[in-house]
């Protein structure tokens, strides 16, 4: 697992809308603390200076929990040093950033398993088991 | 055409053309009127120093006076000083001035610019306020005197709504404060915003006349 | 004359020369119709306008500033009184008829010609409440002087025969006798011998070469007689070659004062004739200070060329043969303060002089605060003193002058000007003060060591 | 009438998960600058959308705008939008041409009449129609006929937009903008040349999803989009408040990326998502890559003095007519001194 604590009195807050951003983050914490409700920040929506994002990551750091997503391209989703403080990437196909969030929230929704794919994914087994014969099972057991 | 292009074109450029022409107009129509022979015997030489000595001079309040006009000269300082700020150090404008001069020069922070309008738009209030509080003030005062201080604020109240923009769109602002700014190049030469170049004259003739009597200017 | 002299008797009484108050007031004079004076109001404020006022004139920026250096204005707060206000018709008219826009201000109507009504409300503004004193056009940050402009103003008011009672009265018996008090040539004389039997002194009459042509006022001549003999004392201790003359002896100039530019030439060129008549090299001008604007700044202009001699004020006169050592003066044990005549100091600029001559008489000296260029007026100057309707008012404005004198706690007030003696002694008798003007150029005579 | 498939069913049929299609819909939502929240509306609505008819005509136009959209060669999720649209004409992108391509669009126009959307990029020419024809119909013609049944047009770059440049002084070919000759149907703008190709696709997106238009400014421009200046938006303006400007192209100021407000930057006059948005998938934008905005999504850019000219220099002419003025100014002057010296000697002898 990827665990790496910030040094937190080495963080620069040089200007732009890093400072600002993680004080939304705190009153967001807040919120999902007192009333269990979720935030999300879409990052493309928020100009940031060159670096200026590098240095958001930065001072976010790295958590304990990593998850990589592969459906239309891409996503990595990833805890950050704060617990509940999540960073989401998504990209396309070709590699290419389409989405950067920041989710404060306990679970992202993306993580969890979807009804529809649960339900598409079962008949799916059903299917495969339905129509298998031993070597399936033999298969299985491996 | 839009709104903006009309301002920095044609706009720009028949104020220009009136307030050159308006000034001239009003110094030529002065100096050329009759001359005042004057054959006493100076005490001084007087002259062209003279003048020089009091359009200088007269920039500050003699002692005397302090006390009673502290108020007033203070508000014009403030006027006059923030103008001065706002008009000739606020980059955009440098690039303005440059853009015929050919030369440039350095300029301030924004936030000091910013100050120094308000300043004199609070100082600029303050004056109207006397001017129309002020008995002495009521009775001397005329159109000239009110319509001028419109058109001398107009273009730093515009030009402070820039960064503020209250829901107006930049360009449409910019039209305005350039516009206003056409306002005041016209109206400068004709009414009493000519002290702007009459001072000149004014403190002169008087650094001319009293300095070679020797007398106190 | 008799005339003159019959409807108005001279108040010999009064602490100061002037007249008795007339019974009826005539403060519009001649019978020209509404129209007539009107337009000529108009001409002669436009024949003023040369591009020295038209500067001024277009140069106010409406501060209000100079109500605050205007004794009047800062003693009642009546804003009419404020220094441009005054001016306010010359400046209608002049941007009417002779400024760069005129023909706008015409065509539209923007400036209407003077109305009658108008003008005998600033007949008050002109004469009554401005001497002229100047202190207004110090204050203008534009630099603008006032004082003159109303010197200007007061033509157009003279020629439409607005101006108040007493003063026409007095310019006209100033044209008509050569004296605004009536002091012809022949009472000079029995005055001038008076002197020269009182005090001792030789005092030389109409000789026909001198070097020095000495003038007096009426004012000395009428109530301070002594004035004559420390002329002729401080003359004769220099060793100059002077005289008096008969045939120009009037400082004063009330042509000036009232507003009548033919009078003014008149009274100016009586004594240029004289002193070039006799080849002086120097007019001494007498303890007056009107008469010193008159000759000294005003003189060459009405003349029309330079002046072939010098003008001094008496105390610029006294301030060189002291630093000369032409004349030397004991020193004085007392305490002194000076009051400064607008037109020799702060208009004229012979401030220093006074103090010269103090300095020589070794007293200790107490300048006023803001004394010499910035002093208070007597509130006398500009011929308000002999306007009698005015008098209220210069009472008022003299507390100012009384408080700048007090404050020095200085033994004896001294002045060089008989006008603003007389507005002193006036004064002092309404108010019943301490202080009693004394001459500055009496007590240097008084002093004088080695006297011929 | 064919049936139209839904958006729902067209992914399911590409065997995309929910886990990708919540994906997609973030995306959207942030494409529609929509916050994260209304993902699940958009899910819901994009589940249900049918996919619409989209015609494409090009004009007077140098094919940038199309370069702009279709630079990626791969599939993007913006790519899926217009696999989710059926774009059933394009001279420039589809195979079949001349009758028989004229013949798909007309087909496409009477399938879908009244439903389909017209996108436009070019101007039109309205001095000479052969200026600009089309399988031997004119730009007019072809504009006017298409967007009869349409239910809204798009007008993609400044061209089709404002006139463009084939519009700039003096107007060789009397060209026009969409917006002047199409009054009666909506008309969104998408100007910029080229277009940031995620405002075309978010227009698309928000037609797919809701079925309407976005709210437009005064120019017809997406609010969303065209919102706020370049300027407002810019990471450099802390320099320009501070007073800290490059000079030149290559002076210190402009190595340590400071404004560029004195190389002519148009940034505080032009409305545009550069800052935000940004060019080549994200990657930057022309003033982080020290050039000055050429301000080219306003209407008129390209006859608003030079690029290099800073915004706040006045346009004057040449000094003779200043000279002229002042020549003038002393002139009335003299003559208002002689007729005041005139009247003054008038009344000297009549005084």
């Amino acid at each position: 697992m990827n665990s790496q604590k910030p040094v937190r009195s080495a963080i620069p807050y040089s200007r732009g809308n890093v400072k600002p951003l993680l004080n939304e983050i705190i009153h967001a914490l807040d919120r999902l603390l007192d009333d269990d409700e979720p935030t999300a920040i879409d990052l493309a929506s928020l100009p940031f200076a060159p670096g200026e994002l590098e240095e958001l990551e930065r001072a976010l750091g790295h958590g304990e929990l990593k998850a990589e997503l592969d459906a239309l391209g891409k996503s990595v989703i990833r805890e950050t040093a704060y617990p509940g403080v999540w960073w989401l990437e998504h990209r396309n196909t070709a590699g290419e950033i389409v989405g950067r969030y920041i989710e404060i929230t306990r679970t992202p929704e993306i993580l969890m398993s979807q009804d529809a794919d649960i339900g598409a994914g079962r008949a799916r087994l059903r299917d495969s088991f339905d129509n298998s014969g031993p070597e399936f099972n033999k298969e299985a057991g491996k | 055409m839009d709104l903006l292009d009309f301002a920095r074109g044609p706009a720009l450029q028949v104020a220009a053309y009136i307030l050159v022409a308006g000034v001239l107009w009003r110094l030529v129509g002065i100096i050329m009127l009759k001359e005042k022979p004057e054959f006493s015997e100076p005490r001084k030489p007087g002259g062209f120093m003279a003048a020089l000595k009091v359009i200088y001079t007269r920039s500050f309040t003699a002692a005397p006076f302090k006390r009673a006009t502290l108020y007033p000269k203070m508000l014009a300082y403030v006027l006059h000083i923030g103008f001065f700020v706002v008009i000739f150090l606020f980059v955009p404008h440098i690039v303005f001035f440059e853009g015929f001069l050919g030369f440039d020069w350095p300029g301030l922070p924004n936030n000091l610019i910013y100050l120094s309008g308000v300043a004199a738009v609070v100082a600029g209030i303050a004056l109207l306020v006397r001017r129309l509080t002020h008995p002495v003030l009521k009775l001397i005062s005329n159109f000239d005197d009110y319509f001028s201080w419109f058109v001398t604020l107009l273009p730093i109240v515009t030009g402070l709504m820039m960064p503020v923009r209250m829901g107006v769109r930049y360009e449409t602002l910019l039209a305005i404060h350039i516009l206003s700014v056409a306002v005041l190049m016209i109206w400068l030469p004709f009414g009493k915003l000519g002290h702007t170049f009459l001072v000149f004259v004014t403190r002169g003739t008087t650094g001319m006349v009293f300095e070679r009597r020797g007398a106190k200017t | 004359m008799t005339t003159v002299d019959g409807r108005h008797p001279l108040d010999r009484e009064a602490e100061r020369l002037a007249y008795k108050p007339p019974e009826v007031r005539h403060d519009i004079q001649g019978d020209m119709e509404t129209e007539e004076r009107v337009e000529k109001a108009m001409h002669h404020f436009v024949k003023n306008f040369n591009s020295q006022t038209a500067s001024y004139l277009d140069g106010c920026l409406h501060c209000g500033m100079c109500a605050d250096a205007c004794h009047f204005h800062v003693r009642t707060d009546d804003p009419r009184y404020t220094p441009i206000w005054k001016l306010e018709l010359f400046k209608q008219a002049y941007k009417r008829e002779a400024g760069p826009f005129a023909l706008f201000y015409r065509l539209f109507g923007f400036k209407k010609k003077v109305t009658i009504d108008q003008l005998e409300e600033w007949q008050h503004l002109l004469y009554d409440s401005c001497t002229v004193c100047g202190r207004c056009s110090l204050v203008c940050p534009m630099g603008i002087d006032i004082a003159g402009l109303v010197s200007m103003a007061r033509h157009g008011m003279f020629m439409a025969g607005l101006i108040p009672h007493e003063l026409h009265e007095t310019a006209k018996r100033a044209a008509e006798t050569g004296s605004p008090l009536g002091i012809t040539p022949d009472k000079f004389e029995d005055r001038v011998e008076w002197m020269a039997d009182e005090h001792d002194v030789e005092i030389p009459m109409d000789v026909e070469q001198a070097d020095v042509l000495a003038v007096m006022s009426s004012i000395e001549i009428q109530k301070y007689p002594q004035s004559i003999a420390a002329t002729a004392r401080i003359l004769n201790a220099a060793g100059e070659s002077w005289t008096f003359r008969t045939d120009g002896f009037e400082a004063t100039n009330f042509g000036m004062l009232s507003g009548n530019p033919g009078w003014q030439k008149e009274a100016t060129m009586k004594l240029i004739n004289a002193a070039i008549k006799i080849g002086a090299k120097l007019i001494v001008l007498p303890e007056c200070g009107h008469a010193y604007m008159a000759l000294r700044w005003m003189g060459a202009n009405m003349y029309g060329k330079p002046l072939p001699f010098k003008v001094m004020h008496i105390s610029e006169y006294m301030a060189d043969a002291l630093n000369t050592g032409k004349i030397k003066v004991k020193k004085v044990d007392t305490s002194v303060t000076y009051h400064d005549p607008c037109q020799v100091s702060r208009r004229g600029g012979a401030t220093q002089a006074a103090r010269d001559v103090i300095r020589h008489l070794g007293v200790d000296f107490r300048e006023m605060e803001y004394g010499g260029d910035y002093n208070w007026c007597c509130g006398g100057g500009g011929g308000v003193v002999t306007i009698k309707r005015a008098d209220p008012l210069r009472h008022r404005v003299f507390k100012l002058k009384m408080d700048q004198v007090e404050k020095t706690d200085a033994d004896e007030l001294l002045s060089s000007c008989a006008n603003c003696r007389q507005s002193f002694d006036d004064s002092q008798e309404h108010f019943n003060w301490d202080y009693k003007m004394g001459s500055l150029m009496e007590m240097v005579a008084e002093n004088l060591e080695d006297e011929a | 009438m064919k049936t139209i498939p839904t958006l729902g069913d067209i992914l399911q049929a590409q065997g995309v998960s929910r886990r990708g299609f919540m994906k997609y819909c973030a995306a959207t939502a942030s494409l529609l600058a929509l916050p994260p929240a209304m993902v699940p509306r958009i899910a819901n609505a994009l589940e249900q959308a049918r996919r619409p008819s989209v015609i494409w005509l090009s004009f007077q136009e140098c094919t940038g705008c199309t370069e702009s959209l279709t630079r990626s060669s791969s599939p993007t999720l913006e790519g899926l939008i217009f696999d989710s649209i059926s774009l059933d004409y394009h001279h420039t992108l589809q195979a079949a041409s001349g009758d028989a391509a004229e013949a798909a669009r007309h087909a496409a126009m009477e399938e879908n009449m009244g439903q389909y959307l017209v996108l436009v990029d070019g101007s039109i020419p309205m001095g000479n129609p052969g200026f600009s024809t089309i399988a031997g119909i004119s730009n007019y013609d072809m504009l006017m006929e298409t967007v009869e049944g349409a239910a809204a047009v798009v007008a993609i770059g400044s061209c089709a937009a404002f006139g463009g440049i084939p519009g700039a002084n003096p107007n060789p070919t009397g060209a026009v903008s969409v917006q002047d000759l199409v009054k009666d149907k909506p008309v969104v703008n998408v100007p910029g040349c080229p277009p940031i190709p995620m405002v075309i696709t978010a227009v698309l997106a928000q037609f797919l999803t809701f079925g309407q238009l976005p709210e437009l400014d005064i120019h017809g421009r997406p609010m969303a989009f065209f919102g706020q200046t370049i300027h407002d938006r810019c990471y450099r303006r802390p320099f320009y408040e501070q007073g800290k400007f490059a000079e030149t192209f290559d002076d210190e100021g402009a190595r340590k990326g400071w404004c560029l407000f004195k190389l002519g930057c148009k940034g505080p006059i032009t409305y545009n998502a550069c800052a935000t948005v940004k060019w080549n998938a994200g990657t930057s934008f022309p003033i982080e890559s020290g050039h000055p905005c050429l301000g080219c999504s306003e209407p008129g850019f390209w006859d608003k003095g030079g690029f290099y000219a800073p915004l706040s220099t006045g346009k004057f002419d040449s000094g003779e007519k200043l000279a002229g003025a002042a020549v003038a100014g002393v002139a009335l002057g003299a003559a208002a001194a002689v007729a005041g010296r005139r009247r003054q000697a008038k009344y000297t002898k009549e005084a």
